[in-house]
This record gives structure tokens, sequence and C-alpha cells, in this order.
């Protein structure tokens, strides 16, 4: 009975663990602007991130050891490097980005200025990053982030006519207006916020820190291809409502703000209350894991000891590291930077960095020698070649396409 | 000495001819002792040994194994008696190239 | 050493040449109505954005802290996008255009100022009739932002 | 693991791989290994595995590699970066496993236990880590 309850757990906060800032900002900007002409992204992406996730489970489950631990022996020493101080660079602004998205949470329910509430959020996220163990932490916020799939019944309740829905859906191309190097400008910004990285570390810890062994390897297909999916309908979904209430009138979604307002003309004030609280959660829950993951791969690289298996003094290298990460995305976000901004270059830099989180991953599933019986078979290898190609287009494109659009401005 | 040193060095043949950097180094299971190191030009060649393709270890994924055939096929041993000189930048071998054992056969012994 | 040091300097004059082109004035007349429309575009969305958030707040759909934060960002964003645009030196011929397109953005300000600071006061009652003039505004917006485009 | 080979790779065996004590516990990575070259010209062995950002900075080289060195240098007290003798060396796979304890092996990782004394004092911190 125990192991379906924990199963079913792994599952949900699966699903609330797909939402992050990222997704509340590009999720909503590509739906008010492109309605759902950009859905197959959140497809591929859906692929792409279940495909890896798995993999790393899979690496997890057979050497007991997070897949990110044999990265380095893959990359080298050098690319490992570049990739790992990318990969901090990013982070920052990301924590800045999520940190940002409680306090703005807390700014549409108080109505008080959310750089007022941004020490606060980090003082939270000190404290419960200090205290609460790592599943916990994880199953919490999970759990909260369902309270998202508001944004699914919003959909139904705003009365769509379903045909234009599926129309859009189905024109792979910019509206009228648009340039097509905007359109591809948001494939990359989507694929950024919704491969997240952290999601394939979330699979890898998590089947380390509850002991899986390859007989459970069932379970983690299921949370994997029941998880994710629903995550990715959640994404579909905000996409959908932005479309729904914004792309006639006109609106250009710059605020979180804007994020929710379809849920309140769709459900009313209490289905405004629960988005709020799932906006909260699936950022707080973000900032946990973010931090997490950035100082498990600082840990990781250098070979120190890390993680909530290990009471803060135990690892006190990872601590100094996560502790002071959040400090300076403290001091980042008090720099009144626009948070939306942040946001959508974080996530477009974290995409140009996803070949070197990939690659590695793949490297190792396919290692006769450490993997046995476990290696990778056809289906995950085409998959992942597949993706890791799409991911280095597009880490090439990035940097060109942030440029000319002027971060999809123009 | 140090291994990254010898990673890093150049291995020059008999006959004065550069087969280029080291591309491995074999070592004895139990006693840590360098049975010889692996020379090997080719496209993909640092993918080819750092990924474990020379080695076998790795099979796939297929465009990997590809793009790296021809480098595994290039990669030679070159067993410890036959280095005459240990460097540190250089290490020159008694041998010519081509009396050295491919690296495929090396490992099947 | 000397090609990674011309690597080096390449990377940084790039870097620099894409920060200055994302950051830079509108050049020529083109640039610069293609500039004007996108600023009036981006008025009428927060125009709009302000015009759901009253409707949901006309049937109690909406908590009315988060509906003030939102007229509060409506205003916030209006008067920055339209003090940039009046920072551009407008080219010979677009005289015009930058008085038409000021004069919307400063009644677009003002209206959208008159419901931020309604709402601050707890004045619910009297944010249908400030919000009389923007279905109106929006229209006119949309207009110029048809009309500046090059 | 599925065949026992006479001979290993240094590059995928044994260079950057992770290292954990007797318990388990992370050591460090094998940052670079030192070789003896035997006077009577036999083959080259590995006497001890080097640890930590100055082996890995010295071995990276270049102004990066070159600054963590130099950074690392300065935390230690001891001129030349951390070792350990390779006969403390139990197995190779799937990580490098050490026969001592972290706690026994005062050269490695100084900084842990520096900023271990002073996390300790926070509250809710746990248990010193000797």
């Amino acid at each position: 009975m125990s192991r379906v309850f924990a199963f079913t757990l792994g599952t949900l906060s699966a699903i609330g663990g797909f939402i992050d800032i990222g997704d509340l900002v590009a999720d909503a900007q590509v739906g008010a602007r492109f309605g759902l002409r950009l859905g197959w992204v959140t497809l591929v992406s859906v692929v792409g991130i279940s495909c890896f996730a798995e993999m790393a489970g899979r690496i997890a489950v057979k050497t007991q050891r997070p897949a990110f631990e044999l990265a380095r022996s893959r990359l080298g020493a050098r690319f490992g490097l570049f990739g790992l101080v990318g990969s901090l660079a990013v982070t920052a602004l990301l924590v800045m980005a999520e940190l940002s998205g409680i306090a703005l949470a807390l700014q549409l329910a108080t109505d008080i200025h959310y750089l007022l509430w941004v020490p606060l959020a980090a003082l939270l996220v000190l404290i419960v990053f200090w205290t609460l163990p790592f599943e916990a932490m994880e199953r919490i916020y999970g759990l909260l982030g369902l309270t998202m799939l508001v944004f699914v019944l919003a959909v139904w309740a705003l009365e769509p006519d379903w045909s234009t829905l599926l129309r859009s859906a189905a024109t792979p191309s910019p509206t009228g207006p648009e340039s097509w190097a905007t359109y591809l400008f948001f494939v990359v910004a989507l694929i950024g916020a919704q491969m997240t990285p952290y999601e394939m570390f979330f699979f890898s810890t998590g089947a380390v820190e509850s002991r899986w062994r390859p007989k459970d390897l069932a379970e983690l297909r299921v949370n994997v291809l029941v998880g994710f999916p629903l995550g990715g309908l959640l994404a579909l979904a905000i996409q959908a409502v932005a479309f729904i209430v914004f792309f006639q009138a006109g609106v250009q979604v710059e605020h979180i703000s804007q994020t929710a307002l379809p849920v309140a003309v769709g459900l009313g004030k209490v289905g405004l209350i629960v988005a709020i609280v799932g906006i909260f959660a699936a950022t707080f829950g973000a900032t946990l894991e973010t931090l997490f993951a950035t100082g498990y791969d600082v840990a990781q690289y250098f070979g120190w000891s890390y993680g909530k298996v290990q009471e803060p003094a135990r690892a006190a290298r990872f601590t100094a590291v996560t502790v002071g990460l959040l400090l300076a995305a403290t001091a980042l976000a008090l720099t009144t930077l626009d948070p939306i901004t942040v946001t959508i270059v974080a996530v477009v830099f974290s995409a140009s960095l996803l070949p070197f989180l990939f690659l590695p991953v793949l490297l190792v599933a396919n290692d006769r020698d450490v993997m046995g019986e476990l290696a990778n078979g056809p289906l995950a290898n085409v998959l992942g070649t597949a993706v890791i190609a799409i991911t280095i287009l597009i880490s090439l494109a990035a940097f060109p396409l942030l440029v000319l659009t002027r971060g999809g401005i123009a | 000495m140090r291994l990254s040193e010898v990673m890093k060095a150049t291995v020059i043949d008999r006959s004065g001819r550069s087969l280029g950097p080291v591309r491995d180094i074999r070592l004895a299971t139990n006693t840590y002792e360098v049975i010889g190191v692996v020379v090997g030009a080719g496209p993909f060649a640092r993918a080819a040994h750092a990924w474990g393709y020379a080695e076998g270890r790795a099979e796939g994924p297929w465009l990997l194994k590809m793009l790296t055939r021809r480098a595994v096929r290039q990669a030679r041993f070159a067993a410890s008696g036959q280095v005459a000189d240990w460097g540190p930048e250089e290490i020159r071998l008694n041998v010519e190239l081509a009396e050295l054992t491919p690296l495929m056969e090396a490992l099947r012994r | 050493m000397l090609t990674r040091a011309f690597f080096a300097a390449l990377g940084v004059a790039v870097v620099v040449a894409a920060l200055w082109y994302v950051v830079a004035p509108p050049r020529g007349v083109d640039g610069y109505r293609e500039r004007a429309s996108s600023t009036a575009e981006a008025l009428r969305s927060q125009v709009q954005t302000a015009r759901i958030w009253l409707r949901t707040v006309a049937r109690d759909d909406t908590l009315l802290t988060s509906a003030s934060v939102g007229l509060w960002e409506a205003e916030e964003d209006a008067s920055a996008v339209a003090s940039g645009f009046e920072g551009y030196d407008p080219p010979r011929g677009a005289d015009e255009l930058r008085a038409d397109l000021s004069g919307l953005a400063d009644e677009t300000t003002s209206a959208l100022g008159d419901l931020r600071i309604a709402a601050h006061r707890g004045d619910w009652g009297t944010l249908p009739r400030l919000a009389e003039p923007l279905p109106r505004l929006a229209d006119r917006l949309q207009a110029l932002a048809r009309r500046a485009q090059p | 693991m599925t065949t026992v080979r006479a001979s290993i790779s240094a590059r995928i065996a044994l260079m950057d791989k992770q290292i954990v004590d007797r318990d388990r516990l992370p050591i460090g990575r094998v940052d670079d290994a030192e070789l003896q070259l035997p006077d009577d010209g036999g083959p080259p062995y590995i006497t001890a595995l080097r640890i930590g950002a100055q082996a890995l900075g010295e071995r990276l080289g270049g102004s990066v590699g070159g600054t963590m060195a130099a950074a690392a240098a300065r935390l230690r007290t001891d001129p030349s970066p951390a070792g350990l003798d390779v006969s403390l060396v139990e197995h190779l796979e799937p990580m490098v496993a050490v026969r001592a304890r972290l706690a026994d092996l005062p050269q490695i990782a100084p900084l842990e236990r520096w900023l271990a004394q002073r996390i300790q004092r926070a509250p809710g911190a746990g248990d010193a880590p000797q």
C-alpha cells in the first residue's frame, strides 16, 4: 500500500515540478502572441525531457549514484568546467527570477510591492532548505504545484471555440504581423523553459535517495511517462488560456499578474486564489530545486560531499555554494532588474547549455561496462540522438536570435 | 611525472614521425603499472577514445559509433617495451608505426 | 598566443556590437515608424489589460488586491514605454507622427493613472466611469499602430 | 565490470573519477596522478592520486587553471597538491574506493573542515563532521 502511495506521489510531483517561472512567463507570452502555433514545441520538450529523465534515472538505479557524477569523466575536465561555469551563471539568473516569482505571487495576494517580499522569500527558502529533508520538500511543493491544474480547468470554463484552438495548434508558422525570427526565438525560449535540467536531476537523485533498485525501473518509467506529459498538458493550458483571453485583445504578457488573469476571467475569485497558490508553490519549489541542482553540480564536479542526505555541517562546501548562490540571487533581485526580462534571458541561455547536460548522460547510458544489461536500447538511442541534435541547433541559434529580435520585442 | 603530462605528450616513432598525442594510457589492473600507451589519428579521434568507442565499451548511439568508426580502426597500442623515452613532452618509440598492434587486437589478448 | 588574444578581442567586439544593437535608437524614417507602431501596440496592450481586470472587478471575479496590482502595472508599463519613445529624435518628416503618438500616450497614461489612484484609494465604485474612455483609446491606438507601419 | 580485463584505460577508469572513503563518504575526484619512472628502465607506475583544485588547476593549465591552482594553493599550508598513496586504493569500480576514513586523511579537503566548524555553530546544522 505504501509503495502505491509513494509511487503516486512521485508522479504527482513530476507534474507539479514541470512548471516554474520560465513556463509561467514564456507559455503565457507565446499563447498571447502566437496562440497554440508553438504547441508542437511542448511536445518536443516532453519527449526530450522524458527520454533523458528516464536515462538519468536508469543510470542512478544501476550505479546508485546520480547521473551527473560520471559527466566529468566523459566531457573532460575542461569542457566540464565550461559547462559548470555556464550553468552557475544561468542558475543565478534563474534563482533570481524564481525568487521574484514567489514575491510576485505574494504581491498579487496582498498588493504590497514585490521588492519588499523578496528578502522574506529568500529567508523562507533558506529556512526550508536548512531544515526539511529533500524528499519531503520535493513532495510538498510538487503537490502544491498541482493547484496549477486550475489552468486546465480554466480552458473549459472560458468556453473556447475548439476548432480555432485546433486550427492554431495545426499551423506551425508565425501569425500575420510576426516575423519568423520572433517565432524561432520563442521556440528557443519554450525549449529552455520546459526542458529544465533540474527535472532530470530530480529523477536521478530521487532514485538514489529512495534507494531504488533495477526492479523498481517500471515504477520510474511510469513516473516519467505519466508525470511529464501531464506537466506538458499544463504548459499547453497556460498557452491556451492566454490565447483565448489575450490574442484578440492584443495584450502582450509582461507580468505574472497577466499569466493569472485568464483564470480569474474563466473561474472567478476562487480560481484566481488557487492559481496564485499554484504560482507560489511552483516558484518556491523551483527555487529549491534549482539551488540544489547547482549545488550538486559544483559538488560533483569537484567530488565534494553533498546533499540533503548529510546534515549541512557534513557537506560544508556544498552548503556554502548553495547559500552563496541564494544570496547572490537575492541581491540581483533587489537591483529592481525586471524579473520577466531576466526570466526570458535565463531560459534562452539555459536552452543553449542543454547539449552539455544531455550528452554525458547519453554517453554513460551507452557504456556497457557501467550499465551492463541496463544500457540504452535502440529506442532511447534514436530519441536521445535526435533530441541532442535539436538542442545543438537551438544552442547555436539562441544568442543570434536573442539579439536579432531584441529579446522577442521586435 | 604527472599522469596528465603523459596524456598531453606527443608520440614520435623510430623514424621521427609524429603519431599525434597520447590518446590513452593502459594500466595493469592491480599494480597500476603503465603497460602501454594508445595512439591514433582519424576524425573524431578525441571522442572515440574519451567516450569508450575505441575500447569497445560503448556501442551506441549509432551516429556516434559511425562518426568514430575510422578513428577506432586507426587506434594503435604501443606497449611499454616499445617506448624508448618517456618524455616529458615527447614519448619516443623504438618501433615504426606499422609495427604497432591495433588497439582492438591488443585488448582481446 | 596571438590568435587566442585575437579571438578574445573578436568575442568582446561581437558582444558589444550585439548589446549596442539591442538598445540602439531607431535609424531612418522606417525604423522610427516601426518603433512608433510597436509603441502604440504596447500602449494598447496596457489599455486592454486594464479593461480585462476591470471586467473581473465588475463581476466580482477577482481579488481586489490582484486587480489593484494589475492596474498599477498597466500604468507603470504604459508610462515607461511612452517615455522611452519620446526619448528618440524623430527623423525629418516624422514630426507629425511623434505629436500624434505623444498626445495619445498622454491620454492613455493619464486614464490608466486615474484608475490606479482610484483602485489604491479603494474607490472601486468610480472605476466604471473612469474606464469609459478606454475602449475608444484602444481603437485609436490600434489605428495609429496600423497607420505608422512603414 | 562484465569482463575482467588485464588492463584498464587510465582516461576512463581512473582520471576524473569520484573517490570515496571506507564509509562511502566522498573524498574528491582523481584530479591527476603521480607517476614514478624506475631507474632500471622499466615502465612507469602510479604512486599516488592527486586530489583537489590545485592539482586540477595545474593539469588544466592556462590562465583559468593557473588561477584555480593559485587560489587553491593559498588555502593550503602544504605547498604541493594533496596526494593519496595508491596502496590505499581498494578498487576502481564503480568508484575509486579507499581503505582509509576521510577523518584520518588530514591532507584532504581542509576547506571542508574549516567551513564545517563554522557552519555547525548555526542552528539546525547537525553534527560536527568528526
